[in-house]
């Protein structure tokens, strides 16, 4: 414990040194401190509790930690490298949402989970209202509107569970075994998933998500997407350690699966487009995570991967439009250069799951650990997803190779690697039925995709009113659903 | 007694607060509106927090039951958090406005002319 | 939408009334005196936020400072270039801010060093002492007193307090190291970055008005 | 029971707050509110969080809200109708003095609320503070404490006769000063003109602008203008407390005429 303790205290406090000055050497040399507090607390410690009984705060260092660790630091090295070139506040205030992560990630109490996740998003919004753009101000505010709800919400539900339970430990809840026909608990429990749940920016919940993901500075989407969002699903999960909410879970999960699919599938901004996309990728995060056991793990490892090839994608996107000024795909269609196709092209191939890469590996763990008729619904997540990111075909022709690969260089290289790695560690993976199962979901989707990209329907705009209403109700909904499951 | 009076005012604080939230079409009453409900949320906890008749948590200060330290020290933590959260909300309200010419909700959400 | 905004509330307000219903009568405290004790303080809430959960405060001195960070980024920009002048050059409130601001650092400070003993703390003294601060701004001036206040060197000692209290932290979660005169020196620090936060965001808000 | 009281207190501020039209009384309300929290606190044995709460929630809260609003609060402007200066079109406002309100609050970097009311109303809504600027059909009578701006569109008033009977006006307008002992006065203009048209009345003490509108819209048929009562201008009046607008205001329309604007937007709407 105090070896990752004092990783992210050294992490967070070359962050604030770096404001003053020599930003990008406070980042490199945080990074290579978090990795030598990685690599000594490697294997994992079990839980303690930090700064002492009666009411310190428990931490543990178990595989979710340890996973998220490694991803944590790896996207921020890639995103330090792609973003090099920017100076002033922007790489320590990377270094200190990096920093916050890793202390969310092995946190187990409650209300600290909530301080860390204020702290990641505002940092966030800090980050993607960077430029000063009024669009992304406008975003930044809304979420932050949002986010104050949310966290009205979690208190609310804290007082609840905490004046049943008298604790805020999850080990020491779960040990409890709390009952939730007790209306008091159920309606807390309800409120502390929905605050988690605006956090993490489910479907219904956390409707700011793509808008304020989309018009980030191109380093900070990455980050974003393929880091930050993850700590709401993380609290969830935690959540669900503590309290028998895994089928509550898996209903949010199959919820924002299919309805951030529904937003990216006709969405043409190419940054909001993957951002919605994030959004329906948390569904198999918490679709594992609710059933929990082997596709806990298998959630774990789609959350790396996720991580890296969402990162990839990003920065390749951010790149493109950086060159080109322009944002809606089919304008950018035959303009970008040989690596930004290259880094959109492989990460395609990963998140649509077709072998080799990272995706097929963590789908298929995944799939692995769960129910069959949960395999249905991957499956059919994952045609929605191919239908989506066919959209993404005219881009991957080059139109010239000027321009280096930058971060992007070291993501793909570690798609590829955990993907070789997934097929070597899961014996499943290497038969032809899963292959086949992996080209026949991507071509129905591609079919799919065929089918409907003449249809242009008018999806409901969530504007502001609508999110907050939406939040609230999702709120209500959850601690009924709580309540009576 | 007080207990029960603080939590159900905390309840009814987050409820009027809520309803400005979605009423109102001005940011910063919506801001005002967040405001008393985060305030009734964290009085909440104060109330889970109370016992009747108490005294407290200071070593020395009074005799009987003490309140549950907990939750107080949490709360302080949330007042300074939302304070912040607050402040940081208004600064863009300031730049929408500089930038915008408007605090309207229904305005801001139309699409900007710049870029 | 105002039957559902209506209906999202009212729900909401209700469930939260039932499962209130069901904390009451609430079970008794455990006993605290002496887990107070072994972080040398008296007030159980200063040994949990400065104790215990320091962690907590950690996280929480920094979402403070972030937001600093924020509206110096958004307002530095929008600041005007003529210097706004004092809200009123009447000497009766230049006088009474001259007299009133003794006795509020005083009185900041007194809370700050004590909070781990009687009621107090950093944050309450840095937010008093920030308001003085605007009282001062409002009766001399916010530029000229921005001008006393070298704001390059506030941004240096706010970071330095911060990485001082990242430091603190270690001594007390990592080392476990126990003592009133760390409580102290925490409370001093967040009470320092605390009162350099407010008057920065209160200086700003204020000099980067508009015409009015 | 003192502290069922303060609960009751401290609800009954933030739903005064949370009830106004005007911002300023909302946060002030909510700065109340706040106050009245921290005592609650008190009540139950939490002075940390007590002091807190008046330290943070109530002084930072309230100051930081308090120069938000400094900075971009909205100007509000109680109004009636009077076409060609102020008047509604569907939702929207639109006229002649709303082109240099709006031009005014794009100046201020502020937002302008038009509230239709009566206009009795307005100088009580002025002097309590719930709005900054009087426009429209606002012609301030003897002994109402307003800060006016320079004249904008000149006119008179007039006193019409249509037929044998009383002579009415609108109550509260500067037409009443020179009603003859008597004479019915009613809440709306637009009142008036029916009670005119239906001829219960038989004439009427009113302006040219709202003469030339009822003309315009046939309210009024056979009129004949009696006599000549008084030089008048249709001008903007600000708030007695609101000097620094009225400053302002007074600044922005002297660019408005140097530039020449003024006179265009004059000559659009008055022809």
């Amino acid at each position: 414990m105090n070896v990752a303790l004092t990783g992210v205290l050294t992490y967070l406090a070359l962050g604030v040194v770096g404001l003053l000055g020599r930003g990008r050497l406070c980042a490199a040399l945080a990074i290579l401190a978090g990795l030598a507090a990685l690599a000594a607390w490697a294997p994992g410690f079990p839980e303690r509790v930090m700064g002492g009984l009666p009411w310190g705060v428990p931490v543990a260092g178990d595989t979710l930690a340890l996973a998220f660790w490694a991803l944590i630091l790896f996207v921020h090295a890639a995103v330090l490298w792609h973003e090099r070139h920017r100076t002033g506040a922007f790489h320590p205030l990377l270094t200190l949402l990096m920093g916050t992560c890793l202390g969310t990630v092995f946190s187990r109490d409650l209300f600290n989970l909530y301080v860390a996740l204020e702290l990641a998003s505002l940092l966030s919004f800090l980050l993607a209202g960077y430029e000063g753009k009024a669009r992304a101000v406008w975003a930044s505010l809304q979420y932050l509107v949002l986010a104050t709800v949310g966290m009205t919400l979690y208190l609310f539900g804290l007082g609840l569970v905490y004046g049943k339970l008298g604790t805020l430990s999850i080990s020491e809840i779960a040990v409890r075994s709390p009952d939730l026909s007790d209306p008091a608990l159920a309606v807390g429990v309800g409120l502390l998933l929905a605050g988690a749940a605006v956090k993490g920016g489910l479907f219904l919940f956390g409707l700011w998500l793509p808008p304020a993901h989309g018009y980030a500075p191109t380093g900070v989407s990455a980050v974003l997407s393929g880091v930050v969002v993850k700590m709401g699903a993380v609290a969830l999960a935690r959540l669900s350690e503590a309290f028998p909410v895994g089928p509550v879970l898996v209903a949010l999960g199959i919820l924002t699966g299919f309805g951030g699919l529904l937003y990216a599938l006709w969405e043409q901004d190419i940054k909001v487009f993957l951002a919605f996309h994030t959004v329906s990728q948390l569904g198999y995060l918490l679709i594992g995570f609710g059933l929990g056991g082997p596709a806990a793990l298998g959630a774990i490892l789609y959350a790396v991967a996720h991580g890296l090839f969402k990162g990839l994608l990003f920065l390749a996107a951010g790149t493109g439009i950086e060159g080109m000024g322009v944002r809606s795909i089919p304008a950018l269609a035959g303009h970008l250069s040989l690596p930004v196709v290259l880094g959109l092209g492989v990460g395609t191939w990963a998140i649509v799951g077709l072998p080799p890469l990272a995706g097929f590996a963590a789908k298929g763990a995944l799939a692995a650990g769960v129910p069959s008729a949960a395999k249905w619904v991957l499956f059919a997540l994952g045609v929605g997803t191919a239908a989506s990111f066919s959209k993404l075909i005219p881009l991957l022709r080059p139109a010239g190779r000027q321009g280096g690969l930058g971060g992007m260089g070291l993501l793909m290289g570690a798609v590829v690697g955990f993907g070789l790695w997934g097929l070597a560690e899961f014996s499943g993976l290497m038969t032809p039925g899963a292959w086949g199962e992996a080209f026949l979901g991507a071509g129905a989707g591609y079919v799919l995709y065929l089918a409907v990209r003449r249809f242009h329907p008018r999806l409901p705009r969530f504007t502001l009113d609508r999110a907050a209403v939406a939040t609230l109700l999702g709120a209500v909904g959850l601690a009924l659903g709580v309540l009576l499951a | 007694m007080e207990g029960i009076a603080a939590a159900a005012l905390g309840i009814a604080l987050g409820g009027s607060g809520l309803w400005t939230l979605v009423r109102r079409r001005n940011v910063i009453w919506k801001l005002l509106g967040l405001n008393v409900a985060a305030g009734g949320a964290i009085l909440f906890l104060v109330a889970v927090a109370h016992r009747p008749g108490a005294r407290p948590a200071i070593e020395g200060l009074g005799s009987g039951p003490a309140a549950d330290p907990l939750p107080q020290a949490l709360v302080l933590t949330a007042i300074v958090i939302h304070f912040a959260t607050l402040a940081l909300a208004l600064v863009y309200v300031i730049f929408l406005t500089e930038h915008r010419h408007t605090q309207d909700v229904h305005k801001l959400e139309r699409e900007p002319e710049e870029p | 939408m105002r039957w559902l905004a209506g209906a999202a509330v009212v729900a909401l307000v209700g469930l939260l009334a039932l499962g209130t219903w069901g904390l009451f009568p609430r079970p008794p405290v455990p006993s605290w005196e002496e887990a107070t004790a072994a972080f040398g303080a008296r007030n159980a809430v200063a040994a949990i936020v400065l104790g215990a959960r320091l962690w907590d405060t950690l996280l929480e001195v920094l979402v403070y400072a972030m937001a600093l960070v924020g509206v110096r980024m958004v307002l530095r920009p929008l600041s005007r270039v003529q210097p706004v002048p004092p809200v009123s050059e009447t000497p009766l409130l230049t006088r009474a801010a001259d007299i009133l601001l003794g006795p509020i650092v005083v009185f900041a400070i007194y809370i700050a060093s004590s909070g781990h003993l009687g009621p107090g703390g950093g944050f309450p003294a840095g937010a008093i002492l920030g308001s003085g601060l605007l009282l001062l701004a409002l009766a001399k001036g916010a530029e000229r007193l921005a001008q006393e206040l070298h704001e390059p060197s506030l941004e240096r000692v706010e970071y330095g307090a911060i990485a001082a209290l990242l430091a603190l932290g270690g001594l007390i979660l990592v080392l476990s190291w126990r003592g009133s005169w760390l409580l102290v020196g925490a409370n001093v620090l967040i009470g320092l970055e605390v009162a350099i936060g407010a008057w920065v965001v209160l200086h700003h808000f204020a000099s980067s008005r508009g015409e009015v | 029971m003192a502290t069922v009281l303060l609960c009751a207190l401290t609800l009954a501020l933030a739903v005064f707050a949370l009830t106004r039209r005007r911002l300023l009384w909302g946060v002030i309300g909510v700065g109340a509110h706040s106050l009245a929290l921290a005592g609650v606190y008190l009540f139950l044995a939490a002075p940390d969080v007590a002091l807190t709460e008046a330290a943070v929630g109530f002084a930072l809260v309230t100051f930081i809200y308090l120069l938000a609003l400094r900075r971009t609060g909205r100007l509000v402007v109680a109004a009636t109708e009077v076409y060609p200066l102020l008047y509604q079109e569907g939702d929207a406002v639109a006229g002649l003095e709303w082109e240099i309100l709006e031009r005014f609050g794009r100046w201020l970097h502020r937002d302008i609320e038009v509230l239709w009311v009566a206009r009795a109303d307005i100088p009580r809504l002025l002097a309590a503070g719930e709005a900054d600027l009087a426009a429209g059909g606002f012609l301030p009578r003897e002994g109402e404490r307003v800060l006016l701006s320079r004249p904008l569109v000149p006119t008179r008033m007039i006193a019409v006769r249509t037929g044998p009977g009383p002579c009415g006006a609108v109550a509260g307008d500067r037409g009443q000063d020179h009603l003859p002992p008597g004479g019915p006065t009613y809440e709306d203009p637009e009142e008036l003109a029916s009670a005119l048209a239906r001829g219960e009345l038989g004439g009427a003490v009113v302006d040219l602008l709202r003469l030339r509108e009822w003309q315009l819209r046939d309210r009024v048929g056979e009129a004949e203008t009696a006599a000549v009562e008084e030089d008048l201008a249709f001008r903007f009046a600000v708030a007695p407390g609101e000097e620094e607008v009225h400053q302002a205001l007074e600044g922005f329309l002297g660019e408005l005429e140097a530039s020449g604007d003024l006179a265009r937007v004059r000559e659009r709407y008055l022809g």
